[in-house]
């Protein structure tokens, strides 16, 4: 457990030592600006050949700070404004909701200055456009993407080095790759440069006697795995136009075509093994609550899904809180806050209901499932009135993203987040279920109330112990899934089926039940989906009939779950 | 014992009447019109934004002396997402409320649950969402895109402007994006798109995972020049542009043009991720004119002073828009006509030119739908967008889409005038 | 007789050597072993009843008295071996099928239907077709009525017969139950502890009916007090810890060594 | 003849007697209007499909969570036949078979074909002929149920479990029917509906008709369902719903039972199904959520479980209050719908049935304690 914390402490470090150093090059020549401004005032002027060239010509400068400019250019955030040219992304609004343009510098990024000292911020009505036409922001991205070529940043230069290895492809690149395949200091943009020579190679007609190398491309990107020369390869051999060439050049096509064919479905293997873990972790995570409060306590709660709503909106308040009150360089801490608020909250408003309605019904478990409905109804219109439905929970940026394992193979930092906190959570239940005294009140009161009264435990207070327990759970769920879904107040109800489901099918009353189904039923789902009949792709919408059809089937053979209840109790 | 039973028969006939039949009357200066949006469930998500719009509307309207000097007086009714409730409210605003005239519905199934109410009654509709077209009625304008003002252009910008060759037409498995990707796939392949490179997949309603698609998107990508149209709808494009940026996927690798993700979406979702992903609409928040500019500053004061959730943090978007002009439309109408009656008001909206927030837009003359502008934009950091392309003037809306009807031989349109005897 | 003779003599009559010799026995089971996670509640080798018997098995608690009971009726299924009744297999039929073959049973606790009146009870016992179409009739024959009747009137429940079972005492509720397994007339009837929780007086009308029914049916009445075995006055199997300890007259057994230590041993 | 009855019984068949002489009156006198009139009908459709959950529920103790399928694969029934007779285009395939409009906007042949090769799919042309319907209506349900009951009950699979079984098939349903290759409309269902067995449906006469079909339904469906119960067949019913397991030691095969009772409900929601159909103009795939499954259940828990005067004033009754908060309070009916859920619950656990007695039973004790 300590490896993963450390894991994600690492990413989160990294990723906040990656970001750029703003205006770090003080020293820049202030006369190579003037010239640069000089060249950028003329994509003004109303000759298109002028400004294409124009575009090129500040790219080959390779000036880093020509990327953000190119860029609000293409977009069209380029204006004129008292005939100097300033940029604004982004408008603010004043309180009467008038649209104010901030204006920064296009080379620099630093505020242009009114009168009163403060940044500008004219209204936009007042700027006069200069956005380009379409051949103007063509010609602006390939002018940006070759620029790119000799940015500072890695993801820049990687996103550049791989767009110009697909068509049409940029002649002028091809000294820049070939120079950094070599000398770039990151592996993997060495690596995609020369993918993306090669890619050139393959891709470019040449004379006859000349296409020995071009068919020898073929074989050495099969030699380094490269998905992104399958499709190029694949339209080859489609495309024929081989009869010139010879059966030789299609031989070795083909091959190169088996061997990459061959890694692709093993990165796919990796990839639905782990998506299954993942989805499962997911109806795992999701059903743990379900197994206290359905399992231990046979309350159908079909409020369990609204409980997993009101974790997710704590998490949406948290983040609010950090938004407007904490400085921003705090923000991604709001998601370490939101884990502990989110179970306590969902563990309160759990509480409440066992207090009010579910300690009535421990005897009566079919009426809890109208009562908990009712319940259920009054939680979403609560949360609509309150929040609306249209609220988004931005994650932190730790989480975005992810990491590439091996070649080809990324398993996003979100998904590695929810299994660590699913196995977390079952480890904290597994503990305090078997390993605590409360935990042994706990199991004595489910099993024999009576009993566990006379014998001196206070089961009123366990049973609302246990209920708010399991809905703390549940409201862990809702705050993992803003990590993946959106956050509405009747996001519970997609989920509430699949959590019965998942519990039933593991067997009552069984955590290693839960866990089994949770991981069989999303593994099960992710390995049909993308399965192929002929012509007939399964989806998503066959798996999970399939799936479905599945856990009938297995209710069938074994009607009490896979962990069935054993003993006397059993038929009861 | 008798007695006993008479009295209970009488008390429930008591509330039968009073329950069933509610006290009619309405009184003489006001004009009473419907708004049949949901406002729980699953549908409220969306359509709550629609009924804040067309209150404000009346409001403003209102505030101008009204139509024809009656101030309006609008009836809001929830249909609670419950399709078979549609009609039933559709009627009782109808025959209980009497109202003149009638702005709702988001979803097709919804519009056509109550179609035959407002046929059957000769009734107006004002529809104000993007829809799939193949229906035209005499009872509903439909204010929105019809998919030729939407579709089409879109696929044009994204091969021309963005030279994309292959092409991932990913939807809701819904009638909405089987027929756009229809139309889509059709257009594709007549300007030479290779079938190979054309995919069509659809997810369930309320579908969240999205791994294996993405997966596939991944793969489909790979060589390049490759883009997603997707008509997914709903709570499915959270996870599904979620799970986009975190498989490594940016709108450089494979941009994703949305038929059905306006700024009201885009509020609910991480946006700095998708920078750069793209949408087709017939307006924006951001369309720079100052009609826009009062509309948006009205909306959001509206928001703010009625304490409505989000406050002037709300944004306008396409259906917004279209359901406001709705208003106004049917307004202009019924003082053209100079009465409420439904055939001259119908006939009246025929041609009529009016100035909408986004710009001037015309109804059509005889096909019920709206001549509008198509723009594209690209989504910011602040979750507006920045508008990349737009029309040359308008677009005209064909109802049924040529592209289904080869031979042009459209279906006559439903409802209209009862013919008397 | 000790335990590896009773064995012994039973093995003749294993069907595998010859079938015509186990259908001197009502019942029978061979071999007959139930495991639960891992611990044996019932190891019998051979053991049998014959026809028109009335076989006391006692045991100390947890010796697998109702596990027999369940593993012959059909509710739990054995681990290995095999039980016949009239020289037929039934180990792996239903209890339905089983019942229709003529095993009736009485639970520990009395499992009457606390909803329904007394008569309605009884007539959910009338022996006949258990198809659901048989059901659409809206009451029983005369006959049966008088039938009904007649038994209630043995137990003294005659009076009783139209209150809801929930309204009768735990005696009465027993006796239904008897009576209700008395009226299906089951060929053998499986009897458990049918005197727990009853009077002094309730127990000696109980051990006079049980009595009665020895003359048409088998029976096996499963018992722990042993006031009550002692009026049934019967052939005793004494159960242990799975396994069949020894059989016999009751005042033998009381006698008997091992049996003592069973009981009140450790 | 009601005085010995149970009050909620004799509310019941004072509600029929309204429905039968109230209604029609207030309607001709001009009090209500026919939508009124169709609304109740539809109610009344419900109520039948209540019932039917009632008797496997309420008697059989077998909590089931796809009553809402069974009931709308009888409305899809019934749309397929109206479908077939409705709809102003007159698009014919080579078989010269009507294509259905609502069926042709969804058609899912390729790009590139013309219109003229979409067929109308074999398994619509069944529900051509109106008594064929009608019988299939009914029996596909039963049948469904029967399959599932056989198995389902047949391995003791029970409460719970049972429920979230069924649930599970109701889902998979309704990702079935949402589909648009299934050629069964997707989620636009079916609609555009004009006539029925050559009566116009938007016709007043027809309206008021089909609610007096409606309401002779259920009055038919309620005695004979009463009758059902109260035979030896409603006594072991009741012994299956209470000790299904001693009931086995007398022979009994419970399951046979249920699966007979499963079955027979699944019927009586085909039924509702049938009649809610004409008179809703559209049907849809929305029937089969997890929502509207629920709701049938609610329904009866609310009317009063296991009475099945229950199930029809709960149906009524939820829906009316449901109907009316809809429109008279837009912004707070879920409020006061989840209170009133979680009221019945704690105050009144015998639902409005058990009420209504309750009230009887102070009143006799009072009128005791007077004499």
């Amino acid at each position: 457990m300590r490896h993963s914390l450390a894991f994600f402490m690492a990413v989160a470090t990294g990723w906040m030592l990656s970001q750029p150093v703003a205006a770090a090059d003080s020293s820049a020549d202030t006369a190579n600006d003037t010239a640069l401004l000089e060249q950028m005032a003329k994509l003004a002027s109303d000759d298109a050949a002028l400004r294409k060239q124009v575009l090129f010509d500040l790219a080959k400068s390779g000036d880093s700070r020509l990327e953000a400019f190119l860029e609000n250019y293409r977009s069209g955030s380029v204006y004129l404004w008292n005939g100097q040219i300033v940029v604004c992304t982004e408008t603010e609004e004043d309180e009467d909701f008038n649209e104010l343009a901030p204006l920064t510098h296009p080379l620099t990024g630093e505020p242009v200055l009114g009168e009163d000292g403060n940044q500008a911020k004219p209204d936009i009505l007042d700027l006069e456009d200069m956005s380009p036409d379409r051949a103007g922001r063509l010609a602006a991205r390939s002018a940006l993407f070759l620029l790119k070529l000799s940015s500072p940043d890695r993801e820049s230069r990687l996103v550049a080095v791989k767009k110009s290895g697909t068509p049409p492809y940029n002649a002028e690149s091809i000294p820049f790759l070939t120079d950094m395949a070599e000398n770039d200091p990151d592996e993997k943009i060495q690596f995609t440069a020369r993918e993306s020579l090669l890619l050139i190679r393959l891709g470019t007609d040449v004379p006859l006697g000349q296409a020995q190398e071009r068919w020898a491309a073929a074989g050495q990107l099969a030699g380094m795995k490269s998905l992104r020369a399958l499709p190029v390869l694949e339209e080859l051999l489609r495309d024929g136009g081989f009869s010139k060439h010879g059966q030789a050049a299609r031989e070795q096509c083909e091959n190169a075509v088996a061997s990459i064919n061959s890694h692709q479905s093993f990165v796919n293997w990796v990839g639905y093994v782990f998506q299954g873990l993942s989805l499962g972790s997911i109806l795992i995570i999701m059903a743990l609550g379900l197994a206290i409060t359905f399992g231990l306590m046979g309350v159908i709660n079909m409020a369990h899904g609204e409980l997993m709503m009101v974790g997710a909106f704590t998490t949406y308040v948290i983040q609010q809180l950090f938004v407007n009150h904490l400085p921003e360089g705090l923000f991604n801490w709001y998601y370490v806050v939101a884990l502990p608020s989110a179970f306590l909250a969902a563990a309160f408003v759990g509480w409440l209901i066992e207090l009010a309605v579910v300690r009535h019904l421990y005897r009566r478990p079919l009426e809890s499932l109208l009562a908990t409905w009712g319940v259920s109804i009054l939680l979403i219109q609560s949360a609509r009135l309150i929040f609306g439905d249209n609220i988004g929970v931005n994650s932190p940026t730790w989480l975005v993203g992810s990491a590439e394992v091996m070649q080809d193979v990324n398993l996003p930092y979100n998904r590695l987040f929810i299994i660590t906190l699913c196995a977390l959570c079952v480890a904290m239940i597994y503990t305090l279920i078997n390993r605590t005294k409360l935990g042994l009140r706990m199991r004595a009161t489910m099993q024999n109330r009576d009993m566990a009264d006379s014998l001196g435990v206070n089961t009123r207070r366990i049973d609302s112990y246990t209920f708010a327990f399991g809905s703390g759970l549940a409201g862990l769920a809702g705050y993992a899934l803003t990590l993946i879904g959106g956050v509405t107040p009747d996001m519970g109800q997609n989920y509430i089926v699949e959590s019965f489901l998942v519990v039933v099918t593991g067997g009552v009353g069984e955590l290693l039940g839960v866990i089994c189904s949770g991981l069989g039923l999303g593994v099960a789902t992710k390995v049909i989906e993308p399965m192929q009949f002929g012509d007939f792709t399964v989806e998503a919408i066959w798996a999970k009939v399939f799936v479905l059809a599945c856990v009938v089937a297995f209710i069938q053979f074994k009607p009490a779950g896979l962990f069935p209840p054993k003993g006397r109790l059993a038929d009861v | 014992m008798l007695k006993n039973y008479i009295k209970t028969i009488g008390v429930l006939a008591l509330v039968g009447v009073f329950g069933l039949a509610k006290p009619l009357g309405q009184a003489a200066d006001t004009v009473k019109i419907g708004v049949l949006h949901s406002l729980s469930g699953t549908m409220a998500i969306s359509e709550t934004s629609l009924k804040d719009v067309v209150l404000m509307a009346a409001e403003e309207i209102n505030k101008k002396g009204g139509v024809l000097g009656k101030k309006i007086e609008p009836v809001v009714v929830d249909p609670a997402s419950d399709w078979p409730l549609f009609a039933e409210k559709a009627k009782e605003l109808i025959n209980q409320h009497k109202v003149a005239v009638t702005f709702g519905c988001w979803t097709s199934v919804s519009r056509k649950s109550c179609l035959p109410v407002f046929e059957e009654y000769n009734q107006l509709l004002f529809y104000p969402v993007q829809y799939e077209g193949e229906e035209q009625s005499l009872n509903v304008f439909y204010t929105a895109a019809s998919p030729n003002q939407q579709l089409i252009p879109a696929a044009e910008y994204m091969m021309g402007e963005l030279g994309m060759k292959k092409f991932y037409l990913l939807g809701t498995d819904y009638v909405f994006p089987r027929t756009a990707n229809k139309v889509l796939k059709a257009f594709l392949l007549t300007k030479g798109v290779p079938e190979a490179n054309i995919i069509e997949e659809y997810t369930p309603f309320h579908h969240q995972d999205y791994q294996t698609i993405v997966g596939k998107i991944k793969k489909f990508a790979a060589g390049g020049n490759a883009c997603v149209l997707s008509t997914i709808n709903g709570d499915s494009n959270v996870p599904f542009y979620k799970e986009f940026a975190n498989q490594g996927l940016s709108s450089d690798d494979c941009p994703i043009m949305a038929f059905s993700v306006a700024e009201d979406e885009l509020r609910a979702m991480d946006v700095p991720p998708l920078v750069g992903h793209l949408a087709a609409w017939n307006y924006f928040q951001s369309v720079r004119s100052s009609d826009n500019r009062k509309f948006v500053r009205a909306f959001k004061s509206y928001c703010k002073k009625n304490k409505l959730p989000g406050g002037s943090k709300r944004v306008t978007d396409d259906p917004i828009e279209a359901a406001y002009f709705g208003v106004y439309v049917w307004k202009a109408a019924v003082e053209k006509a100079g009465t409420f009656d439904v055939d001259k008001v119908r006939q009246a909206v025929y041609g009529l030119e009016f100035d909408a927030p986004g710009g001037k837009k015309r109804m059509h003359d005889s096909n019920q739908h709206t001549l509008k502008p198509v723009y594209v934009g690209e989504i910011l950091k602040n979750g507006q967008f920045k508008i990349v392309w737009e029309s040359d003037g308008l677009v005209s809306p064909d109802s049924y889409s040529r592209y289904l009807h080869p031979d042009g031989d459209y279906p006559k349109p439903t409802g209209g005038p009862k013919k008397k005897g | 007789m000790n335990t590896t003779e009773l064995i012994a003599e039973y093995r003749e009559f294993s069907p595998r050597i010859n079938r015509i010799g186990a259908r001197d026995f009502l019942l029978f089971v061979e071999d007959l072993t139930a495991v639960f996670d891992g611990f044996k509640a019932v190891d019998i080798g051979a053991w049998g009843v014959k026809r028109n018997e009335l076989r006391v098995v006692i045991g100390p608690n947890g010796a697998g008295k109702t596990t027999l009971c369940d593993l012959v009726s059909g509710k739990t299924r054995p681990t290995t071996g095999t039980v016949f009744f009239e020289g037929d297999d039934i180990t792996n039929e239903l209890e339905a099928d089983i019942a229709l073959r003529g095993i009736g049973r009485k639970f520990q606790t009395p499992r009457v239907y606390d909803s329904l009146t007394t008569f309605e009870n009884m007539e959910l016992a009338l022996p006949g077709s258990r198809k659901v179409r048989r059901f659409f009739g809206r009451s029983a024959s005369s006959a049966e009525n008088e039938k009904i009747v007649q038994i209630l009137e043995r137990v003294r429940l005659k009076d009783d017969r139209h209150t809801e079972a929930k309204h009768l005492s735990h005696g009465q509720r027993q006796w239904l139950a008897i009576s209700m397994l008395i009226l299906s007339s089951p060929k053998l009837l499986l009897v458990d502890e049918p005197a727990a929780g009853l009077t002094d007086l309730e127990t000696e009308l109980t051990a006079e009916l049980l009595l009665e029914l020895k003359d048409e049916h088998t029976v096996i009445v499963i018992e722990h007090d042993m006031d009550f075995v002692r009026q049934l006055d019967s052939k005793v199997t004494v159960l242990n810890e799975g396994r069949i300890l020894a059989e016999g007259d009751i005042n033998e057994l009381t006698a008997n060594e091992e049996v003592i230590e069973a009981y009140l041993g450790r | 003849m009601f005085r010995d009855k149970p009050n909620h019984v004799r509310c019941v068949w004072a509600l029929f007697l309204f429905g039968l002489i109230g209604i029609p009156a207030l309607y001709f006198s001009g009090t209500i209007s026919i939508d009124t009139v169709n609304m109740l009908g539809r109610y009344l459709a419900f109520a039948i499909a209540a019932i039917g959950l009632d008797l496997i529920w309420g008697y059989c103790g077998v909590l089931s969570l796809c009553q809402a399928l069974f009931f709308a694969l009888g409305g899809y029934a019934m749309g397929m036949y109206l479908a077939h007779h409705g709809g102003p285009e007159g698009i014919v395939d080579k078989d010269g078979w009507k294509l259905p409009a609502c069926l042709f906007v969804v058609y899912p042949y390729e790009v590139g074909e013309a219109p003229g090769d979409a067929m109308v799919p074999w398994f619509w042309k069944p529900f051509f002929s109106l008594p064929l319907t009608v019988l299939l209506g009914m029996a596909l349900p039963g049948v469904v149920a029967a399959v599932i009951g056989y198995f389902g009950f047949r391995s003791r699979v029970r409460g719970v479990y049972f429920a979230i079984l069924t649930q599970a098939i109701t889902v998979a349903g309704w990702l079935v029917f949402c589909m648009n290759n299934m050629k069964l409309c997707g989620t636009n269902g079916l609609t555009r509906f004009n006539t029925i067995a050559g009566f116009e449906l938007s016709s007043h006469g027809v309206k008021f008709g089909l609610y007096l079909l409606t309401l002779v339904c259920l009055i038919g469906v309620f005695c004979f369902c009463r009758f059902l119960v109260s035979t030896r067949l409603g006594r072991v019913l009741v012994a299956v719903r209470d000790d299904e397991t001693n009931l086995r030691f007398f022979g009994y095969k419970p399951y046979m039972f249920k699966m007979f009772v499963f079955a027979l409900a699944a019927a009586l929601g085909g039924l509702g199904g049938m009649l809610y159909t004409p008179q809703m103009g559209i049907i849809t795939p929305e029937y089969m959520t997890a929502k509207w499954s629920i709701l049938f259940v609610i329904w009866v828990a609310v009317g009063g479980r296991g009475t099945l005067s229950g199930a029809v004033l709960g149906a009524l009754g939820v829906n009316l209050v449901y109907n009316f908060l809809t429109t008279s309070w837009p912004e707070a009916w879920p409020f006061v719908q989840g209170l009133l859920f979680v009221g019945v619950v704690l105050l009144f656990p015998k639902g409005i049935a058990g009420l209504l007695d309750l009230i009887r039973f102070k009143r006799l004790a009072k009128r005791n304690v007077e004499a």
